[in-house]
């Protein structure tokens, strides 16, 4: 990925100085190590604060809502699928976007390589396929195929599917037998251990809803938890009200969601919230043969009526 | 929706989706009736139940 | 001023000895990083923990805490009418907490104890509290608390102060509190008082030298508000905010809260819960009005109030200590050290 | 010291319709405890948060005059949770009030001068607990000459219509009644918006005129330059804001201008106070 920046920056410099979209929407690199933080970039000046590396983890379709003119986006596979939901959902306009695609071998699971050092990481490097990681007490090598986010793991559209131009030779993509093991390891449970998996896993939630702000599914003028009349839900940290913010948000995504792996990613108690989307994405798959944001042309399952829906509800 | 709250560890039988014509009162009977005994036959639910202290 | 030697050995019976005056609190470690918790039964604290994921607020300042409740049975006398919450105004004491923690607390204190009004929930539990910190040793990259007016051997808002010796703790006493905590443990073994602060003076200097983080603050106090206010870079500092509670969250000064009410068959109780100004919530009116409807403007009060308002209003510095929590935590990387950089060098072109 | 989140028990003596659309109720309560009614002891201009157990509590003006023994009254629009709540109380039922609250009109300063009240639309409780205040025997003779600009959107949106019209046959007060519009053939007082109103009729400003206005922010923007035309200079416009709250006291942190946190160092701010904060209300 590294080739593909210069070919980043070249695209938006063009984009730019043609005056083809008035900004572009892409990374740049963070203030800490092993950080990316979004940018948006009027000049072609600019161009070089662009990066792409694999600690890219959010999805940049949440920047591209309501934003004046045309914009161009850097968009990875999950990316673009977001992109293309935004479209069903008329969130965006597809003239309105010029969308940058970056074939994508994966982001990094940040946590994971914190939990290998005992104290602040000081230094993060990325070099094809070999991550060096420096803390005050030891230097890794590490293989970042070995460190790749569970969802980058078990992603099979590593390919922006919708774009303008492609800033990088296409990837191969993954072809995965059990797609969802995750969600079976979880079923194989019985109802009390899987209801403690779930306990367990919410149990540090602070309901800052970095992942539901991080989703750029969750565009609601008003999310059902803020909503006061009714009240929903407690604002408290009550377990109930906690696990019941993250199943209906998680509800809420059902048959949208593309697994990109935002809300993980931004979780600063890195819950892996997934653990309730996926059971979502793999019914969606399993009973209507769904992946979210692959078709233009398709609107999600759970917001069209079909005569042979699965369910047997409706009788 | 009854899947995941299975999925989280909720018995499949206390939830509930039907879909019910307001000239069904009969239908809307039998249905009522039937999750009544399923849920009395699974007991009180401690899950997804509010402490209040 | 009192020294105390603390064989290791020793620690965790002393520790145990002071359950029966006290209710701990200390970092526990948990899969994420550590947190402060009440440590129930025989549970110790991780004294030996990196920082702690949330700062200490909590042990005053509870997340959600219910401080109102009555019953709306209308058979009863006193239906409708609320009654604070029986206090637990118990002694407790807080372990291991952070020299830049503690100084948070103080800074909170403002606001909670003024000349009007005195939150007796927050000051309660802050007379019935001792807190027991811990020199940071060597401090962490993110670690700008020297600059914001503390440091990783600051006494502010301690009653303790203890070395890590590896072997020992070497415990400086700093109030009657700090006494009476050192004693209900059995912790008695004086050292010499001149040795033992001419330690704590080296330990500080190695300590402070590694503190490579800063931050400058010097001309924020002759800029006037409405100037920084007005300054044209808050679009783009908060472009890539996603207006998350995040950084308030784990900020050890951040005190803004809700006051919420529930009800459930025949009771009712209010609740105060933390609050975020990173959400348009905070500030919507009834009637839809919001004055502070966008992004850019919670983004800019979120520093304004840490930068500058608090600085304006109290005369006591910032109000961040330095902890770098935010800049760790912080899901896009908005830094406030590089905000408090723009904020701090800003000149109004004319 | 007392805790201040605690509400004092109090029960709805009266509920009156106040507007013709039924969206505003005044409501008169009486403390269970008398001894309460001492410790609310209060200024015109004043608020009070109005606490229903269970339900959640509003910030609202004290509508009442601190020369109203026995009771005090709210004024309340019907718009959220808690006042659409209290809309459906009844006479009897037993509730909280938690104040007073905030500072008031400046009371001290303004003695020997001359006053010009400012009302828009719902937004006239405190000033008539500040019109009832001035007109108290004991106190008229603080005051020059009171001058009252109300406007609402319609006669029967007028708030206290009783009283303005008993205040209208006094003559130790002028007061400048107006709606936006009416088909009532038998209106006797002005028409057109109070920002009109007020550079029609309010006194020209001098050293000793002080204006105080109360309103929704559209009319307060556009009564200023009225004011302002009529020579009023800023520290002698005085308002009163209204920001979301929650403590009422300064701690919860949301209803800040700058530093300046609007439940505690306000509600009442002069112009020349609030043209160096934010315009965050």
């Amino acid at each position: 990925m590294d080739t593909c920046i210069q070919k980043i920056r070249e695209i938006a410099f063009q984009l730019l100085d043609k005056k083809e979209v008035e900004r572009v929407i892409g990374f740049s690199n963070g203030t800490i190590p092993m950080a990316t933080s979004p940018i948006t970039i009027a000049s072609k000046q600019d161009t070089e604060k662009l990066v792409f590396n694999s600690t890219c983890g959010l999805n940049l379709a949440n920047y591209i809502r309501q934003q004046k003119g045309k914009i161009a986006v850097i968009a990875k596979g999950c990316d673009s699928r977001n992109i293309v939901t935004h479209i069903i959902e008329n969130q965006v306009k597809r003239d309105q976007i010029y969308i940058i695609g970056v074939p994508c071998k994966g982001m990094i699971n940040k946590s994971k390589i914190k939990a290998l050092f005992e104290d602040e990481i000081l230094k993060f490097t990325e070099d094809g396929e070999t991550l060096t990681v420096e803390s005050s007490l030891k230097k890794e090598k590490l293989n970042k195929k070995d460190y790749l986010r569970d969802n980058c793991r078990l992603c099979q559209h590593r390919n922006p599917v919708i774009y303008d131009v492609l800033a990088g030779e296409p990837v191969e993509e993954q072809v995965l037998d059990t797609p969802y093991p995750d969600v079976e390891k979880i079923a194989a449970l019985d109802a009390d251990a899987r209801w403690l998996h779930f306990q367990e896993l919410t149990k540090n939630c602070i309901r800052c809803y970095a992942c539901r702000n991080a989703c750029p599914l969750c565009y609601c003028p008003t999310c059902f938890v803020d909503e006061s009349g009714p009240q929903w839900v407690g604002k408290g940290q009550d377990k109930t009200d906690v696990n019941t913010f993250h199943f209906l948000r998680a509800f809420h995504c059902a048959g949208r969601c593309t697994d990109c792996g935002a809300c993980a990613e931004a979780c600063p108690m890195d819950i892996n919230v997934r653990d309730f989307t996926r059971k979502l994405n793999k019914d969606a798959f399993d009973m209507f043969g769904w992946e979210a944001g692959l078709d233009q042309t398709k609107r999600p399952p759970l917001d069209a009526y079909s005569p042979d829906d699965p369910n047997d509800f409706i009788k | 929706m009854g899947n995941l709250l299975e999925h989280m560890g909720i018995e499949r039988d206390r939830i509930h989706f039907s879909w019910i014509s307001s000239a069904e009162a009969t239908k809307f009977v039998d249905v009522v009736k039937e999750i009544s005994n399923k849920v009395r036959a699974l007991g009180p639910n401690t899950k997804l139940v509010k402490d209040y202290n | 001023m009192k020294f105390i030697t603390i064989d290791k050995k020793n620690w965790a019976k002393g520790i145990e000895k002071s359950r029966e005056t006290y209710r701990l609190f200390g970092p526990v470690k948990d899969k994420n990083g550590s947190f402060i918790r009440d440590l129930e039964n025989d549970m110790l604290p991780d004294m030996s923990c990196n920082d702690s994921v949330l700062s200490a607020k909590s042990v005053l300042f509870p997340q959600t805490e219910k401080i109102l409740f009555t019953t709306l049975d209308e058979s009863q006398k006193d239906h409708h009418i609320m009654k604070r919450v029986p206090g637990d105004s118990a002694k407790r004491a807080v372990l291991g907490i952070r020299p830049y923690d503690a100084k948070a607390i103080q800074l909170v204190k403002l606001n909670f104890d003024t000349d009007d009004y005195r939150d007796p929930y927050w000051c309660d539990a802050y007379e019935a509290t001792t807190f027991v910190g811990v020199g940071i040793n060597k401090p962490g990259p993110f670690d700008f608390s020297t600059a914001a007016g503390t440091g990783p051997f600051s006494e502010t808002g301690l009653d303790v102060l203890m070395a890590d010796l590896d072997n020992a703790y070497l415990a400086k006493v700093l109030t009657d509190k700090g006494g009476a905590f050192m004693t209900s443990c059995g912790f008695d073994t004086a050292a010499d008082e001149k040795e033992s602060q001419a330690l704590f003076d080296i330990l500080r200097k190695e300590a402070e030298k590694n503190i490579s983080s800063r931050i400058d603050t010097d001309k924020l106090k002759d800029k006037t508000v409405l100037e920084l206010h007005e300054a044209p870079f808050w679009d783009d500092i908060a472009f890539s905010c996603i207006n998350c509670g995040t950084c308030t969250f784990v900020c050890p000064t951040c005190w803004c809260f809700d006051i919420q009410d529930e009800a459930k068959q025949k009771s009712a109780s209010r609740f105060r819960n933390w609050d975020t100004c990173m959400s348009p919530l905070f500030t919507k009116h009834a009637t839809g009005h919001n004055p502070r409807d966008s992004k850019t403007q919670r983004v800019r009060q979120r520093f304004m109030h840490k930068l500058k308002y608090f600085l304006d209003k109290y005369d006591q510095g910032i109000m961040c200590v330095g902890c770098g929590r935010c800049v760790k935590s912080c899901p896009v990387n908005i830094d406030i050290r590089e905000v408090c950089k723009i904020m701090n060098s800003y000149e109004k072109k004319e | 010291m007392e805790n201040p989140y605690l509400p004092y028990p109090v029960r709805i003596d009266d509920i009156e319709i106040a507007t013709e659309d039924k969206s505003l109720k005044t409501f008169k309560f009486v403390f269970l405890d008398p001894e309460d009614e001492k410790k609310f002891s209060y200024r015109a201009g004043q608020f009070a948060e109005l606490s229903i157990p269970g339900v959640g509590e509003i910030p609202i003006g004290i509508a009442s005059s601190p020369v109203e023994k026995g009771f005090v009254k709210f004024t309340v629009f019907r718009t959220g949770v808690v006042t659409s709540h209290l809309h459906n109380m009844k006479v009897g039922d037993i509730m909280g009030i938690r104040g007073p609250l905030g500072n008031w009109y400046p009371w001290d300063k303004l003695e020997n001068k001359n006053v010009v009240i400012i009302g828009g639309g719902f937004a006239f409780t405190t000033l008539r607990s500040s019109i009832i205040y001035m007109l108290d025997p004991a106190n008229r003779k603080k005051f020059k000459n009171i001058d009252v600009v109300y406007g609402a959107r319609s006669p029967g949106m007028l708030l206290y219509r009783e009283e303005l019209y008993e205040w209208e046959k006094r003559d130790d007060i002028r007061m400048h009644i107006t709606v936006d519009g009416t088909n009532d053939p038998t209106w006797k007082y002005h028409k057109g918006f109070v920002p009109q109103i007020v550079e029609q009729n309010a006194p020209k400003a001098d050293a000793d005129t002080y204006a105080i206005i109360c309103g929704p922010p559209i009319m307060i923007k556009f009564t200023q330059p009225a004011l302002t035309a009529l020579g009023y200079k800023e520290h002698q416009i005085i308002m009163s804001l209204e920001n979301r709250m929650k403590c009422g006291i300064g701690m919860c942190g949301r209803c800040n201008i700058g530093k300046e946190l609007v439940c505690k160092d306000g509600p009442v701010f002069t112009l020349a106070q609030l043209n160096k904060t934010p315009k965050e209300y």
